[in-house]
């Protein structure tokens, strides 16, 4: 097909499209599965290009003046694809469902706050929290909230609502070739598209054939070729190349965590401040990621929270640049002075030796690794060791290289829509209630209420404002310090327009896709 | 010209045709391996006329083979064949293109190729090898084909045609498979038959009815090429003969005058080397064997029979549950410094017998008695004790010797029990090598580097190593050729005498051992059907089977033929 | 049981062994290895860990012999510092591989009854499953790591070479110079030692040559597989997952470690068809 | 001419047919047996194997449900404990297991709440079209190469054999790749996702039999030449036969035993090649499946994909014994 199309919209057609990684379930607690449930089920809430909070299947929403109930109003006449209708009860059942097991992310979100749903008629639900959180609707805009048929959950098999979740979405899952793909089919009685969409009504494409399809090289060649329409994940060498070649390239910065390095603050060197500030002080970060990123991956220097997360701190992000000189005075200072012959520092003997794991493959792909290597390379200048751990998602799922005995530093990401991010991240871990995600093993009070303070802060100033406090403390502490952002990047071909990611996560959204001639 | 497909014509009778069909005039071939030329033939020269056989003998290596092949074009793909003269039919066979060779392979020069039991496609029924040859020359069509198959095969005297036809060469004996080869050469009835050692590794009365046959095929006008290293098979066929060694034609003539009037030496050698109750007692080589040392084997203090079997019996179960028994009630004994000749057609249980009497194969029923002790009722342990006292020799040496291993070694560790130092060790090793006629160099040697006869010479030192009161000799001598066979034959005998040792020499051969043994045993189907003194057993043989082994050895006196 | 049919040993066409230039290359191929083993550094041209950014995904050139990676890092010396690893890991994997075998396909051969035919089972049961299969089944259960692979190649090669061990010394025990010896009174324990094993294992100088190569090739699809050596290592076959990103655009960066990896598997069997065909043709 | 001498009696041919008819079957019926010893043991395996595995089981499961690595409570893991049963002792669940085998239930996958079976199921059909395409174009590659080169002087033979040698040793991960990069991605006469089509099966299947062809050659090579000497073939040519004939009649069929036992060991090496394969070419199929649950410790589809593919390999096997027997009368009987 040519670029210099017409630009005439053809009704129907297959979208065929080829994602990365093929998720267990379509519904689910991994950002994979909301990319797709966010196809098939609807949200009560959407998120736009603003960052502002708009309707879904909720027409409007209000907090209670104490923030301990929300009140949202339901859109009338909307059904699932099961036939049953959306009533608030069904809502409410989906909110149970959730923080019992059905997601898991969605619990990480809500527990601590969430303590009921209730219907107080068939369009009008009723969300009571124990403590005050003005963010929930931010939060009910990403994929782990789509709403499903209650009837569905409560009468189908898991595998049915592991396969084919039943929402009142754009599309409806007809088929899943496992290994292969899923087949979508439009949902011909749509009516309830978010108020951020571009049209109204049902979608316009018949089909989207969602492919698994996991070498990157392979995606691009296939778009190129004609055989797809649309590929997630551009290789950022690939970026210029589809750009001249006329292809629409789009480029989200999810916000919440971006890539970050957290270092051990429990066990090993890393407890000492200024070694872990002498770590962040050796490494050029932006020089690595920009070569290895090639521009399209952005540079990110904030150790907590990523450029596109509401109340990011710019301060945070340039605490730290590349001063190896400071960097060598701090570890003079910490008392690490000798030299093994190999260049690696050493005190009392024992060498600046530290265990870097990563998620191979998962969580770190081969742009993130390479640029890993970098970082080992610039910190050896100072003189540590860095041993850089590839870990199969296997281990990572076994627990392995959970707990402060056995690293020293470690790197990932989460998506967020909110600095909330920062509660999930950077939560004290009790004994009672323990916080497995708080990965510098980090509790601190001093953190805690600046979070806390956040979480619960009425107006949006207010809570970038403490947010923004947390974020300085972590830098001050080198707690964590940024690496890159994670992007959730899309190509797609000339002869499909209408394809927009969304803007809680990222993901592709077809629902107003359409092909030109 | 023009060849008729049918059978029985007339013009096949050879009045019709040119007194020659083949004319060869110094034939030369020579051999490029690695690059080097190496010439293996040279100076050979005949004619072949209608009804004549023109027979090549020689020992192994002589080149006899290699002439044959190059009369039908497939000397191989690294040989060099020159002629003055090569004319088939009167036509130039050198100037032949590919096409034309095979035009004429199988329709006017029919060959029988040596290795006569893996000259078939062991896959294949034999019948369709037999009508690819006609087939390869569009003869009639394929039901035709079928039937002159099955008519060709009860030409060469196979029983049950049409069901051997469809069988592979594997559910045949040898004897049918030979024929079945036979047929294949003859299924067009070309003119000339070369037959490459028709005769080789079959046993004798089946070598009795292939020679039949072959002299059939004369009597109708063929003319025929007989390869053979054996003299004997020569004798009763050929008109002509040409001599070979080291690729020259040593001497030529009629078979009258070249056996009855020899010229020259070697002819004579190989006359001479043809053992045969005749020939008892008396050397077949004209090669002195060294003057055998007093080497007296270590008898201990013992009056009876070194070995004594009594109603042997072993039997085989296959793999399809058959249980064959090998060898079936057979009792016999060995006295001191005596020779007891085993002889018996393929697969009569000799060589499971003379495994039964080394106590390698467990027993099933009998007894074997070594110097009056028990030898095959006692654990390997005990037999280990008076392991040194019998010794064996095989047909192939090679295969016995570790090919790790040189032939010091090899003697060395045959001496391992014995309670030598390491110097008398060495010298017993020389004085062995000297007693079988070995010189020193061959030491270093590796088994793999030496000659046949070399072998099978180190073989028996490494028998008499541990002076042994027998040695078991499981045809010792069949795969060499008959003037290193003479040697063999004439070592051994000299060894008995100076040693006193006793053999139990097994052999299928009925010259070799009417020569040799002291006695004789005549083995068939397990059973011991007649034993007796050579004497008895070729003069007055009183089992039918042993009437039928002694008429099909072919008759060679070459006194017989003048001299 | 029916006899061996191991494809580890497949009897060679005696071509290869005649073609002395191709011997010169694998042995000149192997000096070289061997010194990129001992000392890298004669060899490279450059340090195979330092970062260059401005030159990243440089195509080869006189400054570049391979071209350089996605950090500026030169292709060529990580090849050549790869070799340790690449050749420890072949090396190792053949040696477990074949140490297994020799005991397992030893036990099937000579143990006595019952236990040598539960030994021939448990090489059956180990057969039944595809080499890789066996190597992830490995790398599942201890996680991916240079000792894993050695052990994961090692283990799945093993039963291949057990069964022809075994049917190696079966073919030596059933040999005429066995029961020559046999004859002459040596001991079972003599025979096993002076004649058998050594007649048995004599071929396995060649199969082990023939086996590194493969085992090289097969530790590679491991680390492709990303089970196995990940980046920064340099080992051939992790060097060639990390370029297979930049496959449009450098493409030298797979090219050139594949290559590498053929040339080297391909070396190690002309090396080991040679010694097998020199050791078939026997002694001087 | 001499008379019929001591021959067998015809009467001997069916008495001689039913015998290695009993011979076949006892075979055969041996081989079962040892099968089905193989299985069981590969079974066991497989089934230990995965007590091996680092972490608790119940851990890993909700951590691959919920797509985080993090540490359970015991009030977590209860209920998965209970529903995989894994909360009884290992005999009982090795009891269970071998039970499940038996009655084709190869248990519930943690990922996918989906029987094993149901998911192997889904996914056979594609790997074992890529196997056996595999396995046909290596024969084909194999015998028009090695009719064409083999035995056909020094030269045509050295490359002949360097041509086996360097196939056999191409890894399939990179021939793979290189085989993409250069016809789908850059002639274009192949698609870059394969899918289940017969166009997207060409690549994948040659990847995997170009090897293999190199590796069934080197040994169909050596017994090809060998046969080409062999006296049956001189006797052939003697009567006439021409070259092509001799190798297409008599030899070829010699020298493709081996390689008719290497077909056997060549399905067990394709489906493991299907691995990378299937990776390379966005291929759906047990490799990928395989890949993708080692990667999260889906144990019961590992261990029933590795379970089955034993299988396979051991009744490819049997049936290779099978042709072998066809293919080689001597081996019936005898
Ligand atoms: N293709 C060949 N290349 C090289 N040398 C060969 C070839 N064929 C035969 N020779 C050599 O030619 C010589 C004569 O061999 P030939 O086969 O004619 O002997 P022969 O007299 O038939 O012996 P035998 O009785 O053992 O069959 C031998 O030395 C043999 O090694
Ligand atoms: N190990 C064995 N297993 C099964 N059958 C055997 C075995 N050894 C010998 N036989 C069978 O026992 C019979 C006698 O064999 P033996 O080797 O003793 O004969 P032979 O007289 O030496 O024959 P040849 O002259 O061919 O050497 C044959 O039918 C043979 O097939
Ligand atoms: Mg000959
Ligand atoms: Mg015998």
């Amino acid at each position: 097909q040519s670029s210099s199309a017409t630009g005439q919209r053809v009704e129907g057609g297959t979208i065929v499209y080829a994602h990365q990684q093929e998720p267990a379930c379509v519904f689910g607690g991994w950002i994979e599965q909301a990319y797709l449930s966010y196809q098939v089920l609807d949200n009560l809430v959407s998120l736009d290009a603003n960052h502002k909070v708009v309707p879904w299947l909720a027409e409007s929403w209000k907090a209670s003046s104490d923030g301990l109930s929300w009140t949202f109003t339901l859109k009338k006449g909307v059904k699932f694809t099961d036939g049953t209708p959306l009533t608030a009860a069904a809502v409410a059942y989906n909110f149970d469902y959730w923080l019992t097991g059905g997601n898991s992310t969605a619990k990480v979100w809500l527990a601590g706050y969430y303590k009921s749903a209730t219907a107080v008629d068939d369009t009008t639900l009723q969300i009571n929290l124990s403590k005050p959180y003005p963010r929930l609707a931010d939060n009910l805009t990403q994929g782990y909230f789509g709403i499903q048929s209650q009837h569905a959950l409560q009468t189908r098999t898991k595998e049915q609502n592991c396969e084919a979740p039943i929402g009142s979405g754009a599309f409806i899952v007809k088929k899943w070739n496992r290994g292969q793909d899923i087949v979508l089919v439009r949902n011909k009685d749509y009516t309830s598209p978010p108020a951020n969409a571009l049209h109204t009504g049902p979608a316009h494409v018949d089909e989207i054939d969602w492919k698994f399809v996991a070498d990157p090289t392979t995606r691009v060649a296939a778009l190129q070729s004609g055989q797809v329409n649309a590929i997630y994940d551009v290789p950022a060498v690939q970026w210029k190349t589809l750009k001249s070649g006329g292809f629409q390239l789009d480029r989200y910065v999810t916000a919440g965590r971006p890539q970050q390095i957290s270092f051990n603050t429990q066990i090993g060197p890393f407890t000492d401040e200024r070694v872990r500030q002498a770590f962040a002080d050796s490494l050029d970060r932006k020089q690595i990621v920009d070569t290895i990123g090639q521009g399209v991956i952005p540079y990110e220097g904030n150790g907590s929270v990523s450029q596109a997360t509401p109340g990011y701190s710019t301060k945070a992000a340039g605490w730290y640049g590349y001063d190896a000189a400071k960097a060598n005075a701090l570890l003079d200072a910490a008392g690490w002075t000798g030299r093994t012959s190999a260049g690696v520092r050493t005190k009392n003997g024992t060498p600046l030796t530290v265990v870097f794991p990563y998620g191979a493959g998962s969580i770190i792909n081969s742009d993130g690794a390479a640029i890993l290597q970098g970082i080992k390379q610039q910190a050896s200048k100072v003189g540590f060791d860095v041993t850089l751990v590839p870990v199969p998602q296997s281990e990572l799922f076994a627990g392995k290289y959970s707990t402060p005995q056995d690293h020293d530093l470690s790197v990932g990401y989460w998506t967020a829509v909110t600095a909330g991010i920062l509660y999930v991240n950077w939560r004290p871990s009790t004994a009672d209630d323990p916080n497995y995600s708080n990965s510098a093993f980090y509790n601190d009070p001093t953190l805690e209420g600046y979070i806390l303070d956040g979480n619960s802060a009425a107006d949006l100033a207010t809570q970038n404002a403490d947010y923004q406090k947390a974020q300085d403390y972590i830098a001050e502490h080198a707690l964590s310090i940024g690496v890159y952002d994670r992007l959730s990047t899309l190509a797609v071909s000339p002869s499909l327009k209408g394809v927009w990611q969304e803007h809680a996560q990222g993901g592709p959204t077809f629902y107003d896709a359409y092909f030109v001639k | 010209m023009t060849i008729s497909d049918t059978v029985d014509d007339p013009a096949r009778l050879g009045l019709d045709w040119p007194a020659t069909r083949l004319r060869v005039d110094d034939l030369r071939v020579a051999f490029t391996v690695d690059g080097v030329r190496r010439d293996v033939v040279s100076g050979v020269s005949f004619e072949l006329a209608p009804g004549e056989c023109v027979a090549i003998v020689g020992e192994s290596g002589s080149g006899k083979s290699v002439t044959a092949r190059s009369l039908v074009g497939l000397a191989g793909r690294n040989a060099i064949v020159e002629a003055d003269a090569l004319e088939l039919h009167h036509e130039d066979a050198r100037a032949f293109t590919p096409r034309q060779w095979r035009r004429v392979r199988g329709r006017d020069v029919g060959f029988i190729l040596q290795d006569a039991l893996v000259s078939l496609d062991p896959l294949r029924p034999v019948g369709a090898e037999i009508a690819e040859a006609l087939r390869l020359h569009g003869w009639g069509d394929r039901s035709a084909r079928s039937r002159r198959v099955v008519e060709l095969l009860a030409r060469v005297g196979v029983p049950f045609p049409g069901i051997r036809a469809r069988q592979r060469p594997g559910q045949l004996s040898g004897g049918l498979r030979q024929r079945a080869l036979i047929a294949s050469a003859i299924a067009l009835d070309p003119d000339i038959v070369i037959a490459d050692e028709p005769t080789t590794a079959l046993d004798v009365t089946v070598q009795a009815q292939v020679l039949a046959e072959l002299e059939n095929m004369k009597q109708r006008g063929a003319s025929i090429i007989l390869i053979s290293h054996d003299l004997s098979v020569v004798a009763q066929l050929a008109d002509q003969i040409l001599v070979m060694r080291g690729g020259v034609v040593l001497e030529q003539g009629t078979a009258a005058e070249v056996l009855g009037a020899p010229v020259h030496d070697y002819t004579r050698a190989l006359i001479a080397a043809v053992p045969s109750e005749h020939t008892r007692g008396r050397a077949l080589s004209p090669t002195p064997v060294p003057p055998a040392a007093t080497v007296e084997a270590e008898h201990p203090v013992h009056d009876g029979p070194v070995l004594e079997a009594n109603g042997l019996i072993k039997r085989f179960v296959t793999s399809d549950g058959t249980v064959t028994r090998a060898v079936d009630g057979v009792s016999f004994s060995v006295g001191l410094g005596e020779t007891l000749g085993i002889v018996g057609e393929s697969g009569s249980g000799k060589s499971t017998t003379a495994k039964l009497a080394l106590g390698l194969e467990k027993l099933d029923g009998g007894t074997v008695r070594l110097l009056g002790q028990d030898w095959s009722g006692v654990s390997e342990r005990r037999r280990r004790r008076l392991r040194p006292r019998i010794s064996v020799v095989y047909q192939d040496p090679l295969s016995s010797f570790d090919p790790r291993w040189n032939v010091e070694r090899i003697l060395l560790d045959a001496l391992r029990g014995t309670r030598l130092s390491a110097v008398a060790r060495r010298e017993r090793v020389l004085e062995l090598l000297h007693l079988v006629g070995l010189p020193v160099e061959v030491l270093g040697r590796f088994p793999l580097r030496l000659s046949g006869g070399q072998r099978q010479r180190v073989a028996i030192a490494r028998a008499l190593a541990p002076r042994p009161s027998l040695i078991v000799l499981d045809e010792a001598v069949s795969a060499l050729d008959v003037t290193i066979q003479a040697q063999i034959l004439d070592l051994l005998v000299a060894l008995q005498r100076s040693s006193g040792v006793s053999y139990l020499f097994i052999s299928h051969d009925l010259g070799v051992i009417s020569h040799l043994s002291d006695r004789v045993l005549v083995m068939k189907d397990g059973r011991v059907v007649e034993e007796g003194t050579p004497d008895e057993i070729f003069q007055r043989p009183r089992h039918p089977y042993t009437r039928e082994l002694i008429a099909s050895i072919p008759v060679f006196d070459p006194a017989a033929l003048g001299a | 049981m029916t006899a061996v049919r191991v494809p580890a040993l497949p009897a060679i066409s005696s071509r290869l062994g005649r073609l002395p230039w191709g011997l010169y290359l694998a042995g000149a191929l192997v000096v070289l290895l061997a010194i990129a083993v001992i000392a890298p550094q004669l060899l490279a041209t450059h340090d195979p860990v330092a970062l260059d950014y401005p030159a990243a995904l440089r195509g080869p050139s006189w400054a570049h012999w391979f071209g350089t990676d996605e950090s500026g890092r030169d292709l060529y010396s990580r090849v050549v510092f790869g070799a340790r690893e690449s050749l420890l890991i072949g090396l190792g994997a053949t040696a477990v591989g074949i140490v297994l075998a020799l005991v397992l396909g030893s036990l099937a051969a000579l143990a006595i009854r019952p236990a040598a035919v539960v030994v021939d089972r448990f090489v059956e049961v180990m057969f039944a499953f595809p080499a890789l299969l066996l190597a992830l089944l490995l790398i599942a259960i201890t996680g991916p790591s240079a000792t894993t692979e050695i052990f994961a190649v090692g283990l799945g090669t093993a039963p291949g070479y057990a069964r022809m061990i075994r049917g190696q010394i079966l073919a030596a025990k059933n040999s005429g110079y066995v029961e020559a010896a046999t004859a002459l009174g040596h001991s079972r324990a003599r025979i096993v030692r002076a004649h058998i094993l050594p007649n048995a294992l004599r071929p396995l100088v060649a199969v082990f040559a023939l086996s590194v190569g493969q085992s090289i090739v097969w530790a590679s699809s491991l680390s492709f597989l990303g089970l196995g050596v990940a980046p920064p290592s340099s080992e051939w076959g992790a060097l060639l997952d990390a370029g297979r990103s930049y496959i449009t655009q450098a493409g030298w960066l797979v090219v050139v470690p594949g290559l590498v990896i053929v040339a080297v598997a391909l070396a190690a069997t002309t090396i080991g068809r040679h010694l097998q065909s020199h050791l078939e043709k026997g002694e001087r | 001419m001499t008379g019929p001498a001591v021959e067998p009696a015809p009467q001997a041919a069916s008495a001689l047919r039913a015998a290695r008819l009993r011979a076949v079957a006892l075979t055969i019926g041996r081989k079962v047996v040892a099968a089905v010893v193989v299985l069981w043991g590969a079974a066991t395996v497989a089934f230990f194997a995965q007590l091996a595995l680092p972490g608790d089981r119940a851990t890993v499961i909700l951590n691959i449900r919920a797509g985080q690595a993090q540490q359970r409570t015991a009030a977590e893991l209860a209920p998965i404990n209970a529903e995989y049963g894994l909360q009884h002792p290992v005999i009982q669940q090795y009891w269970d297991y071998l039970r499940g085998l038996v009655l084709g239930d190869f248990g519930t996958s943690y990922q996918q709440f989906r029987p094993v079976t149901a998911i192997i199921g889904e996914q056979l059909g594609a790997t074992v079209t890529l196997s056996v395409t595999a396995i046909l174009f290596a024969w084909v590659l194999m015998v028009a190469w090695v009719t064409l080169t083999a035995g056909r002087g020094p030269r045509l033979g050295a490359l002949g054999s360097l041509v086996d040698v360097v196939a056999a040793g191409l890894p399939a991960y990179w021939l793979g790749i290189i085989l993409l990069l250069v016809f789908a991605l850059g002639l274009r006469w192949f698609p870059v996702i394969g899918g289940t089509g017969v166009n997207g099966l060409i690549l994948p299947a040659l990847t995997l039999a170009i090897p293999l062809a190199g590796f069934m050659s080197q040994s169909t090579r050596a017994e090809f030449e060998r046969a080409l000497e062999a006296p049956f073939v001189i006797s052939a040519r003697m009567r006439g036969m021409s070259d092509w004939g001799v190798r297409l009649r008599h030899v070829l069929r010699h020298a493709s035993i081996p390689a008719v036992t290497l077909s056997g060991w060549a399905l067990g090496a394709t489906l493991s090649g299907a691995v990378i394969v299937e990776s390379i070419f966005s291929r759906p199929g047990i490799g990928s499946v395989l890949v993708a649950a080692v990667n999260s410790q889906d144990l019961p589809v590992v261990v029933g994909i590795v379970t089955l593919v034993a299988v396979f390999y051991v009744v490819a096997n049997l049936l290779v014994d099978v042709a072998y027997t066809l293919i080689d009368p001597r081996l019936g009987a005898s």
